[in-house]
């Protein structure tokens, strides 16, 4: 029953039927990926890796583009403006929706493997190309470097991670 | 005609086999401490839910203050006159100060502002938590945002509030500031109360008790009757309270005891 | 400090702006001046400005040394093996770290002053018009604070799951870093089906206080534009232009 | 001795430094069922987490068999097995597709045998009363609220504690719920002889099921004895703003209005004996 609710959440339901609901559903999802962000697991360098890139694949491969993208942007950025990071915000909110809204576009709701494997390497692949690029003109194309390796990790783990979650929740969703 | 009257309602959920509710009629009337009883799955929170418009009767009506809840056009009238409280006090907070938490029921009666600021300082008063205003919910103690719950509930000036199982989440500190807050709003505000719990502790204060089993409702009486039906209540699922168990005891062992509800009676009727 | 919030967001635009035109030290120096004087107006401790940097430190080091080496053009300043440092590199270089800096400071200053709930209040004024285009900004505002309300509820709850599942033995700290992000699937799944829980439970309880979307709600304190915030945008106008066009 | 806690002072360091425990000493042998009753906040999860490793105290030391946990950091992992924790809210844990699955979790990160690992799943579902065969495949999140709770206690048997301890296993659930976990508990501590650590508001569940009760406020033990010996405390509980069982509630009442009961008595049957018989003593 409650898994049906949230898949119509995303699917059926427009503003104007049920805004409580949609509005409460994409709120504590924008809570997820922030949280997740929050989690930060030391990783190799002294840089860290956080759990938000595996957030956002989790909910745009279960519910799709919109909840991808909406929760991908406004967790993402608000979570870069509590830590401090302020700046990156109108970009992460750019960068990281357009992530979530099209990986959820291609595979959302998908359990064929190869269909999410392409669709995490292209929403991956924006990510990438798009922090470098705010990254290369806002200070230095030379701090594009460390980034670039950095946002590879972020989706490889984020894929790995992500995918079979995201697998066991279409079909807990679909079962009901 | 009383506040709320519930008729012959019947109710399923989608996809599901058997009734959440079938034949339930009750009538409550302003002012009443109504207390609802019963084990899981009996029924309560669909009931609960009846009352607020969050369902609509499969069967059969609910009115609420004379309006009919199965009509779209009173949905908004009825959820301002009826207040309802949830389990959670997590999860029915919705801003990041107790003031803005408080003022979401009123801002969403497109209410001026200075009348929003009237209503959130005496909600809040009246919880016992005047001075909270700027404090974030998730810093405050089960029992507090329990109140603060309360307090967004009342600043919408409801006749009615209903409680489904307020206090379950709390340690018993929070669980008797509830209760008192409770207590305080039906008997000095007059508010109508309908607390749904599985603390027979709780239901002593009530006016009346409705038992409910298998979706429908068994017995409505005053406390002190209803908890001298000892098979209802085992066949129920539930406990009697047990300052009631021990003088049912004491009764049958032909002592001559009064009808007792609470700890103190009883130890004025044994001295 | 006690500038209306959208005056804030619409002068830091701005001054972000500027900051990209400034081509000169001399510019730095100065916007350096107007950021200390704004330190000073809303009483912030520098420290907690300069904690800001911490983070970026690493990304600031790496833009020195890249430009240092890698540009070249004006004499030669220090030569070892193939390393040599140009006068133009080291330019560049100082004058790369000079923005990122600056421009840190200022936007911390923005999320200093101005708490996320100001903000969201802020953007959704700022969005207000764009209702007109289909823009759902009050949802969206609504939305935005809901989610700054659940985070610390969150937070807590994944660190509570995380104790629960080490102690079945899970083990989040050790491995490589495929079997690290493997181990999180205990922590991530209870985690998301808690927020889905918390949503479902919320919306019922948004809806029974009469919650019906954005149109028609009013606040309980409304954004009002004062002549101070006036004044403000103003000067900061002004000073803006001086700046680039100086 | 199976647990000793020596001198342990701890202090949450995060925000500003607050002491959670001060000079907490206690030991715990087998066969014990210990009631652990306080406020909120007075440091009863924090001292059930030392217990097992999850926190380290600022100083002291905790022994296991005589063992101190926390001289070996990768015998962590053994020392959570034997000391098995059930935190409040259980089922908010679980995450695997099947009920299988989830009660296996534990014994797979002990590294154990698929055999062995399938015995103690069958073992540990069936302990807690659901049937094997009928849940094994279905998804925990397709079960009542009270189901789910018995699974994610079954996920924690699985690793076969010799010391359950227990954060307020029955809050949320309702009469039938609580009282068919009650009897779980007793089941668990008579015939499997497990060692338990019930932390519970509801001075009924201590009163009946408690060898030995210890009272927590503001980071210390201040009170530690049988249930008998703890709830003829009258005042001292009163003092620390906590309830006594509702009978031995009565019987105190009694006593102090020139009725003189026992005041050990904490099952209604009894008190109806104690006072009949003192009545007509009268």
């Amino acid at each position: 029953m409650q898994g049906k609710n949230m898949i119509s959440t995303f699917n059926e339901y427009d503003y104007s039927s049920n805004p409580a609901r949609l509005i409460a559903m994409q709120a504590l999802m924008v809570a997820f990926v922030s949280a997740a962000t929050f989690i930060a697991v030391p990783g190799p360098s002294s840089s860290y890796f956080n759990l938000g890139e595996i957030a956002i694949y989790i909910l745009a491969l279960t519910f799709g583009g919109k909840a991808g993208g909406v929760a991908g942007a406004f967790g993402s950025a608000i979570t870069d403006i509590l830590l401090g990071y302020s700046i990156w915000a109108p970009f992460t909110f750019v960068i990281k929706g357009l992530e979530g809204y099209v990986v959820g576009r291609i595979a959302g709701g998908e359990t064929d493997l190869k269909k999410v494997i392409i669709a995490i390497l292209i929403g991956g692949h924006i990510m990438i190309v798009g922090y470098g690029i705010t990254k290369g003109f806002l200070i230095s194309w030379a701090a594009v470097l460390p980034e670039i390796i950095i946002d590879y990790g972020q989706m490889s783990i984020g894929a790995v991670v992500a995918i079979p979650i995201s697998r066991q929740l279409i079909k807990h969703f679909k079962s009901k | 005609m009383s506040l709320i009257e519930i008729k012959d309602v019947d109710f399923l959920y989608r996809e599901q086999e058997d009734k959440a509710l079938s034949g339930v009629n009750l009538s409550i009337e302003k002012g009443e401490f109504i207390s609802i009883i019963g084990s899981n799955g009996s029924g309560k929170s669909t009931l609960a839910k009846l009352l607020n418009v969050l369902l609509v009767p499969t069967e059969g009506q609910v009115f609420v203050d004379g309006f009919n809840s199965s009509d779209p056009e009173n949905v908004w009238k009825i959820r301002q006159k009826v207040g309802m409280v949830f389990q959670n006090p997590d999860n029915q907070l919705v801003a990041t100060t107790v003031e803005d938490d408080v003022a979401f029921g009123p801002e969403n009666l497109a209410l001026p502002s200075d009348q929003i600021r009237e209503r959130v300082d005496k909600s809040l008063e009246m919880v016992g938590m005047g001075g909270y205003q700027s404090h974030p919910p998730h810093e405050l103690s089960g029992g507090q945002k329990q109140r603060i719950a309360i307090a967004g509930i009342i600043a919408m000036l409801p006749d009615c509030i209903v409680l489904d199982e307020p206090t379950a989440m709390l340690d018993p500190m929070g669980r008797k500031e509830v209760l008192k807050t409770i207590k305080y709003l039906n008997e000095e505000e007059g508010i109508t109360v309908i607390l749904i719990t599985h603390f027979m502790e709780e239901t002593i204060f009530s006016d009346r008790i409705v038992v409910m089993n298998g979706g429908e409702i068994k017995d409505i009486d005053k406390p002190s009757k209803i908890f001298q039906n000892i098979d209802l209540i085992k066949s129920a699922g539930l406990d009697v309270p047990v300052a009631v168990q021990l003088a049912n005891e004491l009764r049958s062992s032909g002592l001559q005891i009064p009808e007792v509800m609470d700890i103190e009676e009883l130890v004025t009727a044994l001295c | 400090h006690k500038l209306d919030a959208r005056i804030k967001i619409i002068i830091t635009i701005i001054m972000i702006t500027v900051l990209f035109l400034i081509d000169s030290f001399i510019g730095f120096g100065l916007f350096l001046l107007f950021v200390i004087a704004i330190m000073m107006i809303s009483k912030l401790p520098v420290k907690r400005v300069l904690n800001g940097l911490k983070p970026v430190f690493f990304l600031i080091i790496i833009t020195l040394f890249l430009h240092m080496f890698l540009t070249r053009g004006g004499e030669v300043l220090w030569e070892w093996g193939f390393l040599r440092i140009e006068e133009e590199g080291l330019f560049t270089g100082l004058f790369m770290v000079g923005r990122i800096l600056l421009l840190i400071m200022f936007t911390s200053l923005l999320t200093l002053t101005t708490s996320p709930l100001q903000l969201t209040d802020g953007i959704e004024y700022l969005l207000k018009p764009l209702a007109r285009f289909g823009v759902p900004a009050g949802e969206l505002a609504m939305m935005m604070t809901i989610a700054l309300r659940f985070i610390p509820t969150l937070m807590e709850e994944a660190e509570k799951i995380m104790k629960a599942q080490k102690a079945r033995g899970a083990d989040f700290e050790s491995g490589n870093i495929i079997e690290r992000a493997k181990s999180l699937v205990p922590l991530l799944v209870p985690l998301f089906i808690s927020a889905f829980r918390r949503a479902d439970e919320l919306a019922l309880a948004m809806e029974s206080r009469c919650y019906q979307g954005g149109t028609n709600r009013t606040r309980l304190n409304e954004l009002e534009l004062r002549r101070s915030d006036i004044y403000a945008l103003i000067g900061v106008l002004i000073i803006a232009v001086l700046l680039s066009f100086r | 001795m199976l647990v000793e806690l020596k001198d342990i002072t701890h202090v949450y360091n995060q925000y500003n430094p607050t002491v959670a425990l001060k000079d907490i000493n206690l030991s715990i042998s087998e066969q014990e069922f210990i009631g652990l009753i306080g406020h909120t906040g007075s440091g009863k999860s924090t001292l059930v987490q030392l217990l097992n490793g999850l926190i380290e105290p600022t100083s002291g030391t905790v022994l296991y068999n005589n063992e101190d946990i926390f001289s070996d950091k990768k015998r962590l992992k053994f020392i959570r097995q034997k000391v098995g924790l059930v935190f409040q809210y259980p089922e908010h844990q679980l995450f695997e597709e099947s009920i299988y699955e989830d009660v296996a979790f534990g014994p797979k990160n002990l590294g154990l045998k698929k055999e062995e690992i399938k015995n103690r799943v069958k073992e540990s579902l069936e302990l807690v009363g659901l049937d094997y065969e009928k849940f094994k495949d279905r998804s925990p999140f397709n079960l009542s609220g009270g189901q789910q709770r018995r699974v994610a206690i079954a996920g924690v048997l699985a690793l076969k504690p010799e010391i359950l301890i227990l954060d307020e296993p029955s809050a949320g659930l309702d009469p039938n719920g609580r009282n068919n976990l009650l009897e779980l508990l007793k089941y668990l501590h008579q015939d499997i002889n497990i060692t338990i650590i019930l932390i519970s508001h509801r001075m009924e569940e201590i009163a009946k099921l408690a060898t030995r009760v210890i009272v927590m406020d503001e980071g210390r033990i201040v009170l530690d004895g049988s249930p008998a010996e703890v709830f003829s405390e009258e005042k001292r509980l009163r003092e620390l703003d906590l309830d006594l069982p509702a009978v031995t509630s009565i019987l105190h009442k009694l006593n102090s209005k020139g009725v003189s009961v026992r005041t050990d008595i904490f099952d209604v049957i009894e008190a109806k004996d104690e006072i009949i018989s003192k009545l007509q003593e009268k």
